[in-house]
C-alpha cells in the first residue's frame, strides 16, 4: 500500500501511508488512538473506499472495491469492533457471506463439522458452533471472529485489537496460532497496543501519527521501547507506574462488600476498599470480575450479600442509589454500555452530573461545556472538540469520554472495568496517573484488567478470582505475575 | 314506499308500529304476521357501526329482533374487512342458522358468500348495499342512494329557480369515497342538476366522522369563497359540517343534508338547515322482518302477493321546513 | 439455540386458553371441524402476508403498504383488460399479473430503502398512500367483478376436502420456514437486520438483499391479493384495509424483534392464528364490537405478557 | 453538531416548494392570510400530538394509541356527567377531564412498556383497540354535542386576531422546544433512545423515564382531545382516526430517528407543515383524493429525497 489518503468529513484520517507486508511476516501496526490504524486496515479489506492511493497485491495494482473482493485475493479481517450477528449461531457467523451451500441450501451438519474444527485449532472446542453468538462472553465472540478469519483460505490475515479483551492464557494461544499460520505462509497484520505482544510475536513494525507514517520496516523484538513511543507520540514517556503512597492502615473503610453473591457467576465475595486505595480484581476472561462490579453497582442483583458506602448499605439492584451514594462504573464495553455514540462529546461526558449544571431541570450549558472541555483536555482526548460526535472518535478516545464522565462526577468510589482497554501507551500512562492522582485525593478505586501486569502495577491490593471465588487476597507488592497466573489457573493453591 | 319502518324508541317496539308513509294505515297488525311463530335463528352482520347511522342501523336490528319472541339473534358485528365479513357469514352457515340478513361492506364483495349460503339453504336478506348476483338474495331491502343523489339534485334546481340565483356556485361534500353508495349519490346528484343545467363546482369528500366533515367542509369554504348551494351526503359528517360553517361565519349558502339525523331535523326546525334527504337507518330492521317471515314460511300481509317480495327499494324523500313534523320521529341520534 | 417449541410455549400456551375460552363459551359451535376451517381459510390471506412481513422485520425493516399492494394487485389482475385476456389464455394469468404488481411494489419500495437511504417506514408510507391511490384510479374506486369463473372455482375452492386458501397458506409457511431456516437466504436476512455492519463486512450485498426481502413481501401481498380476489369474487381499491397493522401485530406477538436480527416463521403462524381465532371467539358469542376491541387490547398485553413469562422460565431451565 | 437550520434546510425547502405550488395553482386563493390561517388551525391539533410523539419516539419508542385516546378523552369530556359538572363549575373541568384521561391512557401504556417489558408497537396497539373500544361504549356510537359555550368559545374563538387553538399549538411547540433542548428532562430523553444501557449505567431512571414520556404524549392527546372537542363541537369515538400515523409521519419526516436518540421539534413542526399544506393545497386545487394519494406518495418521497441530499451537503461544507 501506498500513499493511501482516507478523509472523513472534518477528519484526514489517512494522509498518505505506505504500509508494506511481506509473505509469511507478522507485521505489527503501532501508534497512538486516532492514528488511523483502523481506518487502514478497512481499506486494505475492502470496507472503505480511499480517497488516493495505490494497493499493490502480489505485484499487480488491484481495487478492493467491497469486503467481498478483499477477502476473494485471500485476505481477510478481524475487526476491533467485533463484527458478528447476534440472532446466528457461532457456526453460522463463521460461515456467514461464504456459507457452505448447494442451490441456496446451507449445509448445516458439514458446516458445523467445519465450524467445530476451526475453533478446536484455536483451542477452544468447548465453544459449541450450535450455541447462540448473543449468549457468548466477549471473549468467545472474539474466538469466534478469529475462526472467521481463518475459514477463509487467506494468504494475509489482519487482527486489529485482537487480544483486547482476551488474558492472557488466551494470547498465548492466539499467538501459538499466529506461528502456525506463519510457518503455513501466511502473513499477519497485527494492531495492538501492548508492546509486550508486539516483541513477543512480532516481526516488523509501521508506527502510523495523525495519519501518516512516521517508520516502517523496524524490527519488532530489538527496537527500543522508547523509540517505538517516541515515534508514536513525538515525545518521550516512561511506561512505568506511578509510585504508591504508602500510608497501611489510614484512610477510613468506603467500600465494603460483604459474602456478596448473584447467580451462578460469583460467590462469597468480600472486600473493603478505604479511601485512597486501590484494589485490583485479576483473573481468567469469565471469572466473574465484571460481574462483581456490575452487582456492586447495582446493574445486577444481587441474591446475597450487602454493599455498604461510607456506612450506608446500598439497595440491591438500584443503580441510582449507587449513583446517589457517589459509586461509578466504567463499564466493559464501551460502546453498548457507555456512550452515546451520536452525541456531542460534552454531553456524553456530562450524562451522569447533569444535575449539577441544572436548576429546576433546566441546563446551563456554558457551564456544562467547560467543566466537559477542561476533563476532555486533561485526558487528551483528540480530535478536542467537545461539540463532535462521539462516533467519529477512535476507540481509545471514546475509552477516555467515558472516563471523563467519572471524573466530572468526583465518585467516592469508582468501578474501573478495563479502563486501557484498547488505550494506547501515550493515553494509558496518562490514566494511571490520573487513577493514582484520585486515590489520593481520598477514592476508593476498584480495578479490573485481563492484564496482570497493570493491575500488579497499579492496586495497592489484589483479589484473584477463579471461577466466581476469591482466591487470593493480597498486598500487590507481595506477589508476582507468575503466581497471580498460577492462582488463576490452579485455584486451589490459595 | 317505506315498509314497516320503526321507531328507534324500543318502549315502543312491543306495538306494531304503523307504515309511516305509502302503504295502509293499519299496518300489518290485522294480519297473523306478528304471532309467534315456530322459533328462528337469524345472522345478522352488518359493517363497523362507526358513525351514527350505522349505529342506528344495528340498534334498530337488534331492538326489532328483541320485538320477536320466536327470533334469535346472532350478532356478527362491525367489520369493514370484507375477508372477515365473509369469515362471519360462514361461521352462520357452519352454525346452520335459518336466514341471514347481511348488510354488508361491500355488495360485489360478499356476493360469492351469500350464494354459498343460498346453495346452503339458507336465506339471505340482502340490506342497503346490493350483491353483483341476484342468486345471492332471497329478498333485497335497498336505501336509494342514486334516488338520494336525484332528490337532492332536483331540490338544489328548484332552489335555484326560485330564488333566481344565476350563475350558482354549487358545492358537495361527499362521504367515504371509495364506497359504491357514495358514488351513487354523486353521480344522482350531477345528473339532476344537469338536468336544470348546472353542474358541481367543488366537491370534497369526507369520512363520514364529524371530525372529517369539520376538516373537509372548512377546506372547501376556503377553496370557494362565496357558495350559493351545499350537498352534504351524511347528517353525522354533517355535525362537523355545520360547526366548520359557523366557525368561519359563513351562511350565505342553502345547505342541505342527508340521511335525516335528529340533528339535522332539529336544525330545519331552527331555520338552520334547508333541508335533508331522508335514507332511513332502519332498513336492517326490515330486514329482520322479512327475515323472520322467510324462515317461517310467511307472506306478508299487505301484499296480495303470497310470498316476500325479492326486491324493495326505499324512498328518498325530502325534509324541509315544511314537512319536518312528519318526520321528526324517524331521526337517529348521530 | 433453543428448541422452537421452547421459544413458542408462551404463544401456544395463549392460543390454547384461548381454544379453550372458545369452546366453554361456544362449546359445539367453536370446538367443530367446519369452524376450524373457517379459521384458517379466514387466516390465510393475513397469514400469507404476515410470512412476507416476518423475512422484512427480521431483515431489519418494517412495511406499512402491504394492505395498498393487495388493493393494487387484486385490482389490476381484475382490469377488464386483464380479465379479458385471461379469459383468452388461463385465469393463471390473473395470478401472474397479481403477483407481478406485488413485485413491482415490493421492488420499488426496496430500492427506495435500500439505494435512496429513506426509512422502510417513510418510504412504506408513501407506497401505501400512491399504491391505494392507484388501485382507486385504475378501478375508478368501483368493485370490480372476477368474470373469469376458473379463478374463483379453483381457489376459493377445495381440494381433499381442504379449502385451496389454506393450502396455499401452508405451502407458503412451509417454504417460508425452509427459506428462512434452511437456506442461506434467511441466514443472510438474520444477518442484515441483527447487524448491517456485519453482514456487510462479510462481504453479503445488504442493499441488493434488503431489497430482494421487500419483493418477497411484495410477491406475498400479490399472492395475498388473488387469494382475496377469488375469496371475494372481486377487486376492490378498499382490499386489505388495516393489513399493515394486523401482520405487523401477528409477527411481533409471534415473538420477532422490530428491531431485527431475531423471530420465527412459527412463532407468526401462532400469531396469526391467536388473532384469528380470537375474533372467531367473539364472533360466536354475539360480543358487540367495541366490547370486541377492549377485550382484544386486553388479550394482547395477556398473550405478550404471558409469553414473556413463560419464555423466561424456559429459558432459565433449559 | 449543525445548526438547527442547517438540519433542516431540506425540509424548510421542501416547505417552499410546496407554497410556491401553491402559489402558482391556486394564486390568490392560496397566498392569503385567511388560508393560512386554515392551514395552521388544521395543523394545530395533529402538531400538538406530533410534538408529544417527538418525545416518545426520540426516546426510542412509538405510540400507536394517540388517535384512540384523543377520542376517548373528547368522550370523557363531553359525557353527560361532566358536562353538567362543568355547567355547575367552569368549562375548565372538561379540560381537565381530557388531559386527566389522556395521562391516565399514556401512563398505562408506559407502565406496560417500562415495566412490564412489552414492545412499544405491541402495547400500545392493544390500546390502540382498548381506548377507541371504550370511547365508543362510553358514548354509545353517539356524536356527543358539547353544550357548556364557554369551551367552544374560548377554544375554538380568537386571541389578538389568531384563533385560540394556533395559539395553544405555539405554547406547546415552544414548550416542547424549551424541554427538549434546554432541560434535563430533554437530555436523558434522547439518551434512553439513543443507549438505554448507557442511560442506565449512569445512572438515569430509564423504566420511569419512558414512563413519563408516554405520560407526556398521553397529555399532549388529551390537549388535541379538548382541542378537537372544541373544534367540532362534539365529542366523539371517532375522532383522531389515522392520527397515529399522521403523527409518526410528520415527526419522522421531521428528521428524528425511529430508532430513537436523535431528533427536533422544529423538524417536527415543519413536518406537520408539509403535510397539512399538502392537503390544503390539493383541495384548492379541487384534486380528487385517489389523486391526491398518489401525489402525497410521491410528495413524501420526493421531500426525504431532497432533504437527505440536501442536509449531506450542508454538512460537508461546516
Ligand atoms: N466513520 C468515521 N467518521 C468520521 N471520522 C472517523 C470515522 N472513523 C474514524 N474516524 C476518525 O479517523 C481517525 C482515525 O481513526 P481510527 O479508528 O483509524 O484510529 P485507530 O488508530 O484505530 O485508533 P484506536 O487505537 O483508538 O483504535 C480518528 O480521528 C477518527 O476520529
Ligand atoms: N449473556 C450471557 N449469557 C450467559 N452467560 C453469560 C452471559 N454473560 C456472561 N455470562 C457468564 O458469566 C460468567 C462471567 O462472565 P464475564 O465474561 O463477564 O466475566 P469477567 O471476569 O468479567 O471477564 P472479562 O474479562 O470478559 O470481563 C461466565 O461464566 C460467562 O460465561
Ligand atoms: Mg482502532
Ligand atoms: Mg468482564
Amino acid at each position: 500500500m501506498s500513499g493511501i489518503v482516507k478523509a472523513f468529513p472534518g477528519v484526514r484520517a489517512l494522509d498518505g501511508v505506505d504500509l508494506e507486508v511481506r509473505a509469511g511476516e507478522v507485521h505489527c501496526l503501532l501508534g497512538q488512538n486516532g492514528a488511523g490504524k483502523s481506518t487502514l486496515i478497512k481499506v486494505l479489506s475492502g470496507a472503505h473506499q480511499p480517497d488516493e492511493g495505490e494497493i499493490r497485491w502480489q505485484g499487480e495494482e488491484i481495487r478492493l472495491t467491497t469486503p467481498l473482493s478483499a477477502m476473494k485475493h485471500g485476505i481477510a479481517t478481524i475487526y476491533q469492533e467485533l463484527d458478528l450477528v447476534d440472532g446466528l449461531t457461532v457456526a453460522e457467523n463463521i460461515y456467514l457471506g461464504h456459507e457452505l451451500s448447494s442451490a441456496g441450501f446451507a449445509h448445516r451438519g458439514e458446516t458445523q463439522k467445519q465450524a467445530a474444527a476451526l475453533l478446536a485449532r484455536l483451542g477452544h472446542s468447548e465453544i459449541s458452533p450450535r450455541r447462540e453468538l448473543g449468549t457468548l462472553s466477549a471473549a468467545g465472540k472474539q474466538v469466534v471472529s478469529m475462526a472467521r478469519a481463518l475459514s477463509h483460505d487467506v494468504k494475509l490475515i489482519i487482527m486489529d485489537e485482537p487480544s483486547a479483551v482476551l488474558d492472557q492464557e488466551e494470547v498465548a494461544r492466539l499467538f501459538k496460532v499466529i506461528r502456525d499460520l506463519q510457518s503455513e505462509g501466511v502473513a499477519v497484520v497485527y494492531i495492538s497496543h501492548r508492546l509486550e505482544e508486539i516483541r513477543q510475536v512480532g516481526d516488523r513494525v509501521t508506527v502510523l501519527k495523525d495519519g501518516r507514517t512516521v517508520a516502517t520496516g523496524l524490527p519488532a523484538r530489538d527496537t527500543p521501547t522508547r523509540e517505538l513511543t517516541r515515534l508514536m507520540t513525538g515525545r518521550d514517556i516512561e511506561y512505568v507506574f506511578p509510585p504508591r503512597v504508602s500510608r497501611d492502615g489510614d484512610g477510613t473503610v468506603v467500600l465494603s462488600v460483604e459474602n456478596l453473591a448473584s447467580g451462578r457467576a460469583f460467590s462469597g465475595v468480600d472486600f473493603e476498599v478505604r479511601a485512597g486505595e486501590i484494589v485490583g480484581l485479576a483473573g481468567l476472561v469469565g471469572s466473574g470480575r465484571s460481574e462483581i462490579l456490575e452487582t456492586i453497582y447495582g446493574a445486577r442483583r444481587a441474591t446475597a450479600g450487602t454493599v455498604t458506602v461510607d456506612g450506608k448499605q446500598l439497595r440491591n439492584g438500584r443503580v441510582r442509589a449507587a449513583v446517589g451514594a457517589g459509586v461509578g462504573l466504567c463499564p466493559e464495553e464501551r460502546k453498548s454500555q457507555g456512550l452515546l455514540l451520536d452525541e456531542a462529546v460534552y454531553r456524553n461526558v456530562s450524562l451522569a452530573t447533569m444535575g449539577r449544571f441544572s436548576r429546576g431541570g433546566f441546563i446551563n450549558r456554558g457551564s456544562e461545556k467547560r467543566a466537559a472541555s477542561e476533563h476532555v483536555k486533561s485526558l487528551d482526548v483528540r480530535p478536542t472538540g467537545v461539540e463532535r460526535a462521539v462516533r467519529t472518535l477512535s476507540g481509545g478516545n471514546q475509552q477516555k469520554v467515558v472516563l471523563a464522565r467519572w471524573l466530572l462526577r468526583e465518585c467516592r468510589v469508582l468501578l474501573l472495568d478495563e479502563p486501557t482497554r484498547g488505550v494506547d501507551v501515550g493515553a494509558r500512562s496518562e490514566i494511571y496517573a490520573l487513577v493514582r492522582r484520585l486515590a489520593d485525593e481520598g477514592v476508593a478505586v476498584v480495578l479490573v484488567s485481563s492484564e496482570v501486569p497493570e493491575v500488579l502495577g497499579l492496586a495497592d491490593r489484589v483479589l484473584v478470582l477463579r471461577e466466581g471465588v476469591v482466591v487470593h487476597t493480597g498486598p500487590a507488592d507481595d506477589i508476582d505475575e507468575h503466581r497471580v497466573l498460577d492462582l488463576v489457573m490452579e485455584g486451589s493453591a490459595a | 314506499f317505506v315498509v314497516g319502518c320503526t321507531s328507534n324508541e324500543p318502549e315502543e317496539e312491543d306495538q306494531p308500529a304503523a307504515a309511516e308513509t305509502g302503504g295502509g294505515d293499519d299496518g300489518d297488525g290485522g294480519s297473523g304476521n306478528d304471532e309467534p311463530g315456530e322459533t328462528v335463528v337469524i345472522g345478522f352482520s352488518g359493517p363497523e357501526a362507526d358513525h351514527g347511522w350505522l349505529a342506528a342501523v344495528n340498534d334498530s336490528a337488534i331492538a326489532e329482533a328483541e320485538s320477536y319472541e320466536d327470533v334469535e339473534l346472532r350478532t356478527a358485528e362491525g367489520t369493514n374487512d370484507a375477508n372477515l365479513q365473509i369469515s362471519q357469514i360462514e361461521t352462520f352457515i357452519n352454525e346452520g342458522v335459518d336466514a341471514i340478513v347481511l348488510l354488508p361492506t361491500d355488495g360485489a364483495q360478499l356476493t360469492e358468500v351469500a350464494i354459498r349460503a343460498m346453495e346452503a339453504g339458507i336465506p339471505v336478506v340482502n340490506v342497503d348495499r346490493e350483491f353483483s348476483s341476484p342468486f345471492a338474495a332471497r329478498a333485497t331491502i335497498l336505501g336509494d342512494n342514486h334516488g338520494m343523489g336525484i332528490s337532492a339534485g332536483t331540490y338544489a334546481c328548484q332552489l335555484i329557480e326560485e330564488n333566481g340565483i344565476a350563475d350558482p356556485v354549487i358545492a358537495e361534500i361527499a362521504g367515504i369515497d371509495s364506497l359504491p353508495l357514495t358514488q351513487d349519490r354523486s353521480r344522482g346528484f350531477a345528473e339532476a342538476l344537469e338536468a336544470c343545467g348546472q353542474e358541481v363546482d367543488n366537491r370534497v369528500a369526507a369520512e363520514f366522522t364529524v371530525e372529517s366533515g369539520e376538516e373537509q367542509a372548512a377546506n372547501l369554504l376556503q377553496a370557494a369563497p362565496q357558495i350559493d348551494i351545499i350537498w352534504n351526503h351524511d347528517d353525522d359528517q354533517g355535525v362537523g359540517v355545520k360547526q366548520a360553517f359557523d366557525n368561519a361565519g359563513r351562511d350565505e349558502f342553502f345547505f342541505i343534508g342527508g340521511a335525516g339525523s335528529a340533528n339535522a331535523m332539529q336544525w330545519i326546525q331552527d331555520g338552520e338547515m334547508e333541508a335533508t334527504i331522508l335514507y332511513p337507518p332502519t332498513q336492517a330492521a326490515d330486514g329482520i322482518r322479512l327475515a323472520r317471515l322467510i324462515a317461517q314460511n310467511k307472506g306478508m300481509s299487505d301484499l296480495v302477493q303470497v310470498e316476500v317480495p325479492r326486491r324493495i327499494v326505499l324512498n328518498a324523500p325530502v325534509v324541509n321546513a315544511d314537512n319536518v313534523e312528519d318526520y321528526l320521529h324517524l331521526g337517529f341520534e348521530s | 439455540m433453543s428448541s422452537p417449541f421452547g421459544r413458542n410455549l408462551g404463544l401456544i400456551l395463549a392460543l390454547l386458553v384461548l381454544c379453550a375460552v372458545g369452546a366453554f363459551t361456544a362449546g359445539d359451535r367453536f370446538v367443530d371441524t367446519d369452524n376450524m376451517v373457517t379459521i384458517l381459510r379466514f387466516a390465510s390471506i393475513i397469514g400469507v402476508v404476515s410470512i412476507g412481513m416476518t423475512f422484512v422485520i427480521i431483515g431489519g425493516g418494517i412495511d406499512l403498504s402491504v394492505g395498498a399492494i393487495v388493493a393494487l394487485s387484486s385490482v389490476w389482475a381484475t382490469t377488464l383488460a386483464t380479465q379479458t385476456m385471461a379469459e383468452d389464455t388461463h385465469w393463471l394469468l390473473m395470478v401472474f399479473v397479481a403477483c407481478a404488481v406485488g413485485v413491482g411494489c415490493g421492488l420499488v419500495n426496496g430500492i427506495l430503502i435500500a439505494y435512496g437511504g429513506m426509512a422502510p417506514f417513510i418510504a412504506t408510507l408513501a407506497m401505501f398512500a400512491a399504491a391505494r391511490g392507484l388501485a382507486e384510479i385504475i378501478s375508478e374506486k368501483r368493485t370490480q367483478l372476477v368474470d373469469v369463473r376458473g379463478l374463483v372455482d379453483t381457489i376459493n375452492g377445495e381440494f381433499l376436502g381442504i379449502p385451496v386458501l389454506v393450502w396455499i397458506f401452508a405451502a407458503v409457511s412451509t417454504i417460508g420456514w425452509v427459506l428462512l431456516n434452511r437456506t442461506t437466504f434467511g441466514r443472510r436476512t438474520i444477518a442484515v437486520g441483527g447487524n448491517a455492519t456485519a453482514a456487510r463486512l462479510a462481504g453479503i450485498a445488504v442493499k441488493r438483499h434488503t431489497v430482494l426481502l421487500y419483493v418477497v413481501l411484495g410477491l406475498a401481498c400479490g399472492i395475498a391479493g388473488i387469494m382475496l380476489t377469488a375469496r371475494t369474487g372481486t377487486g376492490s381499491g378498499t382490499h386489505g384495509q388495516l393489513y399493515e397493522l394486523d401482520a405487523i401485530a401477528a409477527v411481533v406477538i409471534g415473538g420477532t424483534l422490530l428491531t431485527g436480527g431475531r423471530g420465527t416463521i412459527v412463532g407468526t403462524i401462532i400469531g396469526v392464528l391467536i388473532f384469528t381465532t380470537l375474533t372467531n371467539v367473539f364472533t360466536l358469542n354475539n360480543l358487540d364490537s367495541s366490547t370486541q376491541a377492549v377485550a382484544k387490547g386486553a388479550i394482547i398485553v395477556i398473550a405478550v405478557l404471558l409469553q414473556q413469562r413463560v419464555s423466561v422460565r424456559s429459558a432459565d431451565s433449559s
